[in-house]
C-alpha cells in the first residue's frame, strides 16, 4: 500500500500465512483447526519485518472501534488478501469499567444496578442471573409469584434482545427495512417494562430475594395484547427475510462452527444450538421454576449464520410460549422472599449461571461473610463467543466478517465489562 | 437508421463551429497530456493524463467524421483498458515504485529509438506524398457506422475487404485471453 | 470418581461440596495432569470459565479457578489450586481452546502466567497500563491520584 | 423570432437543427432539470424510504420536510471541505468532477422527443455507454486519491463490478440495437431518436419484440443498470456496513454533494437508456391501439391531471396540518405550492384543449412537445422508483456473488439472447 507512512509499521504484515494453514482453519477444509497449539489470538504476524517490493495483495485494516457494523466499540484487526480474510485479531476492551473491581467495593445490594449495564440490551437477565446467584449464595429461594414475574419479565426481554438483534444483524447485511420493524415491535416490550419498573433499558427489575414491585394493574392485559400483537410480526420478519435470495446467499453457509468446534471454544447460546448442540441451561440445569414450562429447545443443523438466524426465530416463538404459559399460571402470594435488610451471605463460593438471550451467563461470587462480595466473576456469554470469530471467518470475505460479528449478537458492555 | 438525417439539407445546417480552434485545442492537449504521461513520477497522474490523450484522440476521430472509431476509442480505452490500468497501478506502492530507478539508465536508448521513429515518420510523409489525398475527405457522418460494418463483415452477399483480417484478429485475441487465464489461475 | 483419583494423587486433591456444588481443591504440581484427565476420561468437554480469586494475606496469594461441565453428564464441577505470586500457571490452552482470552484476562486482571499460551498479553486493559486491578492491594483510587501526581501536581484530587 | 421559429419550424433536435443557441439553450435547461430532478429524487426516496420503513422522513423543514433537499444542498455548500493530510490533493480534488461530468455529459443524447433533444449523434447510443463509463474513474480515482484503506477497497469493488456489468448491458444493448434493424430499410442505428423512431415504426416496443427475447434483454439491463449505479443490492462500494462509507469515506462538503449529484444523475440516465431502448422512449402508451384524435386528446390530458392530482394532494395536506400557529407560515408555504400545481395543471389542461380544437396553432406544437417530454419523465419515474424499491427490500449481495451473477449468469444469458435475436431477426426477414 502507498500509505505505509500512515500505518504504525509493525503494523504492515510480510510473511503470507502458509496456504496450507489456512486451509486447515477455514471451516469445513481440513478436520479441525482446535486441535493446533495456536489456532487463536496471535496469528496475524504483526510483528513481522517489512514486506517485500510489489508485494501488494495483503492489507491490514481496522475494522473498528468507529465502525458501523461492529456493535459499539468492537476493534477487529483484519488481514486481507483482496478482499478475502487471512486472518483476523479482536481488540476489545475500549468499554472496560471494571465491573468486577467495583462489585468487590459495592455491598450486594448495591451492585445490583451495575449488573443492568453490563448487557445494556438484555438487562432484565444479567439482573436475573445475579439476583438468582446471591440468593443461592445464601440459600434462600424467590416466592413462585416472584419467579413467575420473572419469567414473564426475562422471556420478553430475551423475545427483546432477539429483535434488537434482528433488526441490526440485517442491516448489516444491507437489508435496512427490518431494523424499523423490529424496532417497532422492540418498543413494545419496552413499555410493559416502563410501566413494571420505570424504566427501559437498564430496568433494575428484580431484587435479591424476590421482585420489588408487584405487577401493575392491566399488567396481564397488557402482556396478552403483546402475544396476540407480536406472533403475526415475527412471521412478518420471516417473510422478509427467511426466503429472501439475497439473505438466503449472504447468510447459508456463512460462518460454519461444528459442534465440535463450538463446544471446545465454549461458544453457548443460539450459536451454539445452531451447531445442533441441543444444550440450553433452562432445560439442562433450570432455574427460576424454567422446569414447569413446556417450551423447546429449537436446533439448527449446519452451524451456519443462517441456521442462527432461524434458531432465534423459532426461540421468539418459544419465548412466547413460555410467558402465555406464565402469564396464565401466576400463583398469587408474596413476591419478596424473607431476606434481612442487610444481605450478608455466609462464607462461601457459587457459581449460578442462566440462559441469557446471548448463551450462558454466569456469576462466581465468593463471600468472605461481610456485606461485600470478596470476588464477583462475571462469565460474560459475547466474550467467549467473540472468541470464535477468528475460526468462522478465515477465507471468508470482508462482508462475511460483518455478516459474522453479526450473527454473535454480542454486545460490547458485556465483553469488555 | 434515422432517415432525416439522410437529408443533404440537414448536413448542411450541422455544419461544424470553429473547426480550427478544436482541433489545435485536442491536438495541444493530446501533446500535452502525453508529455505529462511520461514525466509524472507517480502513475496514476500518468496514467489520468493518458486518459485525457485518449480522449483528446476521440475528439480529434469526431472531427475527423468518425464518431465510430471516436465511440468505440472512449468505450474500449478510456472506459474498459484504463480502468484496468488505474486497477493495478493502485495496488502498487507508489511511493516505493517512484523512488526506484528502473528504466531510467536507459534513457538514452529510449531517446534514440523515439528519434528514429520521428525519422521513420517524417520520411513517410515527405516519400509518400503523392499517395496521401491533398485534402481531407469529406464523408457523411450519418453512414459512418455502416460503411464500418460493410468494410469489416462485407454486406449483401459481398464478403467484406477486411473480414479475414478482422477474424484473425479476433481469434488472436481470443487465444490471449485463454492464455492470461491460464497464466494467471492457479488451479482450473 | 472422587474416590478413584484421591487413590491416584493421595492427599494431593481435596473434594468438597458447598450448597450443592462440587469443587476439588487440587496442588499445583497436579493440575496439568488432572485437568487432562477430566477432560479425556470424565468427559468435561467445556470449560465455562477460568478466573482468579487473590488472597493478599495468604502465604500462596492466588486462587486459580476452573469451572468445568460435561455435556454427557450433565455436571458442573470448579477445579481450584492455590499459587504464590509470581508463579505460572500451566495453559489449559490445549485442553480448551476457549480458555485463551480467559487466561489473557486473568492475566490482565491479575498478573498470573500462564505458560505454553500463544499471545500472553493484556486483554481488556490497554498494553501500557501499571499493575493488575483485581488484586486487592490494587487500589480503585490509585491510577487517578498518579494521574493527578504526574499531570496536576497535587497530591490527591479527591 | 426568426431563431425561435427556426427552430419551432423543424423536427429536428437544436443541435442537428445547426441551431447553436437553442442548442446552448437546451443544455441549460437540461442540466438545471437535472438537477432539479435529483433535489426532488432525494426527497422522494427518503419519504418513500420512511414510509417503506414505517417512519416519517424529514417533516421539519418546510411542510412535510419539501425543503429538506434546499437545506441539505445549503449545509453541504457551507460545510467545511476537507482534504487529508495524506491525500493525493490534486487527484482527490479532480475524482467528484470527472464523475459528475460523465453523468452529466450523457444528457446531451438523451431525446426527451423527436426534437426535444440537444443533439441526435449517429453514434448515440455508443456515446451514452462511452461516457457513462468513465464515471467509474472518478469512483476509481476517489478511492486511490483518499490513500486509505476503506475508499481504496470500495474503488476497486466498484471498478471490478462496473467494468464486468458492463459486458452484460452491452450485450443486452446490443441485441436492442438488431431490432431497429427490422423495420422496412433494413438498416439499423445507433442513434437514441433512430431507435425511438424504429420503434415507432414497427408499431411495437422492443421489450414486447420477438417476446421473450426483448423482455429478456430489457431484464438483464435493468438489473446491469442497477449494478452499474451502485444501488442496492448491489451498493456494494458504498457498503455502509462493511467500508463505512466506500469511496467517499474521506470527502465531505460539497465534494461529497457532488458525488451525490453524479450518482443521481447517473440513475436518471440509465434509466432513459432503458425508456428509450424498450419502452418506447418518449411515445405514449398503446399508440397504435388506442389511435385517432379522440385518444390523442385524452392522452394529452394526463399532464394536466397529473398535475391537478398532485395540486390536490397537496391541498388536502395544507386542509389536514395542525392549526397552531406554529405551523401557520408552512401552511403557507403549502398552500401556495398547491395553488402552484393547480396553476401548472390549468395552463396543461388549456394547452391540451386549444391544442386539440387547433392543429396548426402553436400551442399544438407546446401541447406535442409537452407530451413527449411528459411520457418520457412518467417512464423514467417509474425507474426512479424502483431503485427506491430495491433499496428497501433488498439486503446487500456480496463480493463473490455479485462478480458470479454477473459472468455466470447474466452474461451467457445476454449471450443467448443475442444469438437469438440474430437468428429470430434474420428468419423473419
Amino acid at each position: 500500500m502507498n500509505d505505509e507512512k500512515t500505518l504504525d509499521p509493525k503494523m504492515i504484515a510480510s510473511k503470507p500465512l502458509d496456504p496450507k494453514t489456512i486451509a486447515e482453519r477455514v471451516p469445513g477444509t481440513a478436520g479441525s483447526s482446535l486441535t493446533r497449539p495456536n489456532a487463536a489470538s496471535s496469528n496475524l504476524d504483526l510483528d513481522a519485518p517489512d514486506k517485500p517490493y510489489l508485494d501488494s495483495n495483503e492489507l491490514i485494516i481496522n475494522m473498528g472501534p468507529q465502525h458501523p457494523a461492529t456493535h459499539g466499540v468492537l476493534r477487529v484487526i483484519l488481514k486481507l488478501d483482496g478482499e478475502k480474510v487471512l486472518g483476523t485479531e479482536c481488540v476489545i476492551g475500549y468499554l472496560h469499567r471494571g465491573i468486577e473491581k467495583i462489585a468487590e467495593n459495592r455491598t450486594y445490594t448495591m451492585f445490583n444496578p451495575y449488573v443492568d449495564r453490563m448487557d445494556y440490551c438484555a438487562a432484565v437477565s444479567n439482573g436475573l442471573g445475579y439476583c438468582e446467584a446471591v440468593e443461592k449464595l445464601m440459600n434462600v429461594e424467590a416466592p413462585p409469584r416472584a419467579q413467575y414475574i420473572r419469567v414473564i419479565l426475562t422471556e420478553l426481554q430475551r423475545i427483546a434482545s432477539h429483535q434488537l438483534w434482528l433488526g441490526t444483524h440485517a442491516l448489516d447485511i444491507g437489508a435496512m427495512t427490518p431494523l424499523f420493524y423490529t424496532f417497532r415491535d422492540r418498543e413494545e416490550i419496552l413499555k410493559i417494562f416502563e410501566k413494571y419498573c420505570g424504566a427501559r433499558l437498564t430496568t433494575h427489575a428484580f431484587r435479591i430475594g424476590g421482585c420489588q414491585y408487584e405487577i401493575y394493574p392491566g399488567f396481564e392485559k397488557d402482556v396478552k395484547n403483546f402475544l396476540t400483537f407480536v406472533a403475526p410480526k415475527i412471521d412478518e420478519y420471516e417473510t422478509l427475510l427467511t426466503t429472501n435470495r439475497i439473505w438466503l446467499e449472504r447468510t447459508k453457509n456463512v460462518g460454519v462452527i461444528s459442534g465440535k468446534d463450538a463446544i471446545a471454544l465454549g461458544v453457548t447460546g443460539p450459536v451454539l444450538r445452531a451447531s445442533g448442540v441441543k444444550w440450553d441451561i433452562r432445560k439442562a440445569v433450570p432455574y427460576a421454576n424454567y422446569s414447569k414450562f413446556d417450551f423447546e429447545i429449537p436446533v439448527g443443523s449446519n452451524g451456519d449464520t443462517y441456521d442462527r438466524y432461524l434458531v432465534r426465530m423459532a426461540e421468539m416463538r418459544q419465548s412466547l410460549r413460555i410467558v402465555e404459559q406464565a402469564i396464565n399460571g401466576i400463583p398469587e402470594g408474596p413476591i419478596m422472599a424473607k431476606v434481612p435488610k442487610v444481605i450478608k451471605p455466609p462464607v462461601g463460593e457459587i457459581y449460578h449461571s442462566i440462559e441469557a438471550p446471548k448463551g450462558e451467563l454466569g456469576f462466581f461470587i465468593v463471600s468472605d461473610g461481610s456485606t461485600q462480595p470478596y470476588r464477583l466473576r462475571v462469565r460474560p456469554p459475547s466474550f467467549v463467543n467473540l472468541q470464535a470469530l477468528d475460526l468462522m471467518v478465515r477465507g471468508a470475505l470482508v462482508a462475511d466478517v460483518v455478516a459474522v460479528i453479526g450473527t454473535f449478537d454480542i454486545v460490547l458492555g458485556e465483553v469488555d465489562r | 437508421m434515422n432517415p432525416l438525417l439522410m437529408n443533404p439539407a440537414v448536413n448542411a445546417g450541422s455544419a461544424p463551429v470553429a473547426t480550427p480552434f478544436f482541433f489545435y485545442f485536442l491536438a495541444g492537449a493530446a501533446v500535452v497530456s502525453g508529455l505529462f504521461v511520461i514525466t509524472r513520477r507517480n502513475a496514476v497522474h500518468s496514467a489520468l493524463a493518458l486518459i485525457v490523450t485518449l480522449l483528446s484522440v476521440a475528439g480529434l476521430y469526431l472531427m475527423l467524421y468518425a464518431p465510430f472509431v471516436a465511440g468505440v476509442q472512449i468505450i474500449a480505452y478510456a472506459g474498459g483498458i484504463m480502468v484496468l490500468f488505474l486497477f493495478v497501478i493502485m495496488l502498487v506502492d507508489i511511493e516505493r515504485v517512484s523512488k526506484e530507478r528502473q528504466y531510467n539508465r536507459v534513457w538514452p536508448v529510449g531517446l534514440l529509438a523515439a528519434c528514429a521513429l520521428l525519422a521513420l515518420f517524417v520520411s513517410a510523409i515527405v516519400k509518400g506524398r503523392s499517395l496521401l489525398p491533398d485534402r481531407m475527405v469529406q464523408l457523411p457522418e450519418s453512414s459512418n457506422t455502416q460503411q464500418i460494418a460493410a468494410a469489416l463483415y462485407g454486406e449483401a452477399g459481398r464478403v467484406g475487404q477486411y473480414t479475414f483480417a478482422f477474424e484473425i484478429a479476433s481469434l488472436l485475441l481470443l487465444v490471449a485471453i485463454l492464455g492470461a487465464v491460464i497464466m494467471t489461475k492457479k488451479k482450473i | 470418581m472422587v474416590e478413584k483419583y484421591k487413590r491416584q494423587y493421595g492427599s494431593g486433591i481435596e473434594a468438597q461440596t458447598y450448597l450443592g456444588q462440587n469443587y476439588f481443591t487440587v496442588d499445583r504440581s497436579l493440575i496439568p495432569d488432572f485437568l487432562r484427565l477430566l477432560r479425556d476420561e470424565e468427559q468435561f468437554d467445556y470449560c465455562v470459565d477460568l478466573t482468579a480469586a487473590h488472597y493478599p494475606k495468604r502465604e500462596k496469594q492466588f486462587d486459580a479457578i476452573w469451572i468445568l461441565y460435561s455435556f454427557p453428564r450433565n455436571e458442573r464441577i470448579r477445579v481450584k489450586t492455590q499459587i504464590a505470586d509470581g508463579e505460572s500457571l500451566p495453559s489449559s490452552f490445549p485442553l480448551w481452546p476457549t480458555t485463551d482470552w480467559l487466561e489473557r484476562e486473568v492475566y490482565d486482571m491479575f498478573g498470573i502466567k500462564f505458560t505454553g499460551h500463544p499471545d500472553m498479553k493484556r486483554i481488556l486493559l490497554p498494553d501500557g497500563w501499571k499493575g493488575h486491578p483485581l488484586r486487592k492491594d490494587y487500589d480503585i483510587l490509585k491510577q487517578d491520584t498518579e494521574w493527578v501526581q504526574i499531570n496536576l501536581g497535587i497530591e490527591s484530587g479527591q | 423570432m426568426n431563431i425561435l421559429t427556426s427552430y419551432f419550424g423543424s423536427n429536428l433536435p437544436p443541435g442537428n437543427a445547426g441551431n447553436q443557441l437553442w442548442a446552448l439553450i437546451y443544455v441549460f435547461i437540461i442540466f438545471a432539470g437535472v438537477a432539479v430532478a435529483v433535489l426532488c429524487m432525494n426527497w422522494i426516496e427518503r419519504k418513500a424510504l420512511a414510509h417503506f420503513q414505517i417512519r416519517l422522513g424529514p417533516m421539519r423543514v418546510g411542510p412535510h420536510g419539501l425543503l429538506q433537499p434546499f437545506a441539505d444542498a445549503l449545509k453541504l455548500m457551507l460545510k467545511e471541505d476537507i482534504i487529508p493530510a495524506e491525500a493525493d490533493a490534486t487527484v482527490f480534488w479532480v475524482a467528484p468532477v470527472i464523475g459528475l461530468l460523465a453523468a452529466f455529459t450523457v444528457y446531451i443524447v438523451i431525446p426527451f422527443g423527436p426534437s426535444q433533444a440537444v443533439t441526435d449523434m449517429n453514434i448515440g447510443i455508443l456515446f451514452m455507454l462511452g461516457v457513462s463509463s468513465l464515471g467509474v474513474l472518478g469512483i476509481v480515482t476517489a478511492g486511490w486519491a483518499s490513500n486509505s484503506h476503506y475508499p481504496l477497497i470500495g474503488a476497486l469493488r466498484s471498478s471490478a463490478q462496473m467494468v464486468s456489468y458492463e459486458v452484460a448491458m452491452g450485450m443486452a444493448i446490443i441485441s436492442a440495437i438488431m431490432m431497429t434493424s427490422m423495420n422496412a430499410g433494413g438498416i439499423g442505428t445507433l442513434s437514441m431518436i433512430g431507435i425511438v423512431q424504429a420503434q415507432q415504426q414497427q408499431g411495437i416496443w422492443f421489450i414486447f419484440k420477438f417476446f421473450p427475447l426483448g423482455f429478456i434483454a430489457f431484464a438483464i439491463f435493468a438489473i446491469a443498470m442497477v449494478a452499474e449505479t451502485n444501488r442496492a443490492p448491489f451498493d456494494l462500494p458504498e457498503a455502509e456496513s462493511e467500508l463505512t462509507a466506500g469511496f467517499h469515506t474521506e470527502y465531505s462538503g460539497l465534494r461529497w454533494s457532488l458525488f451525490m449529484l453524479g450518482e443521481y444523475a447517473a440513475m436518471i440516465a440509465v434509466s432513459s437508456i432503458a425508456v428509450t431502448l424498450w419502452l418506447g422512449g418518449w411515445m405514449r402508451p398503446f399508440p397504435n391501439l388506442l389511435n385517432g384524435p379522440a385518444w390523442e386528446f385524452i392522452f394529452s390530458l394526463f399532464p394536466a391531471l397529473t398535475f391537478g392530482g398532485l395540486a390536490l394532494i397537496t391541498f388536502i395536506g395544507t386542509a389536514r396540518m395542525p392549526s397552531q400557529s406554529f405551523f401557520r407560515i408552512q401552511r403557507m408555504g403549502l398552500g401556495i405550492f398547491a395553488v402552484l400545481l393547480g396553476f401548472i395543471a390549468l395552463l396543461l389542461l388549456l394547452i391540451a384543449v386549444v391544442g386539440h380544437s387547433n392543429d396548426a396553432s402553436i400551442a399544438a406544437r407546446f401541447r406535442e412537445g409537452i407530451d413527449y417530454v411528459y411520457w418520457f419523465i412518467f417512464k423514467v419515474a417509474i425507474f426512479m422508483y424502483l431503485f427506491i424499491w430495491y433499496r428497501a427490500t433488498w439486503p446487500r449481495y456480496r463480493f463473490d456473488q455479485l462478480m458470479s451473477v454477473g459472468w455466470k449468469v447474466m452474461l451467457p444469458i445476454s449471450l443467448g439472447v443475442l444469438i437469438l435475436t440474430a437468428i429470430v431477426g434474420v428468419l423473419i426477414k
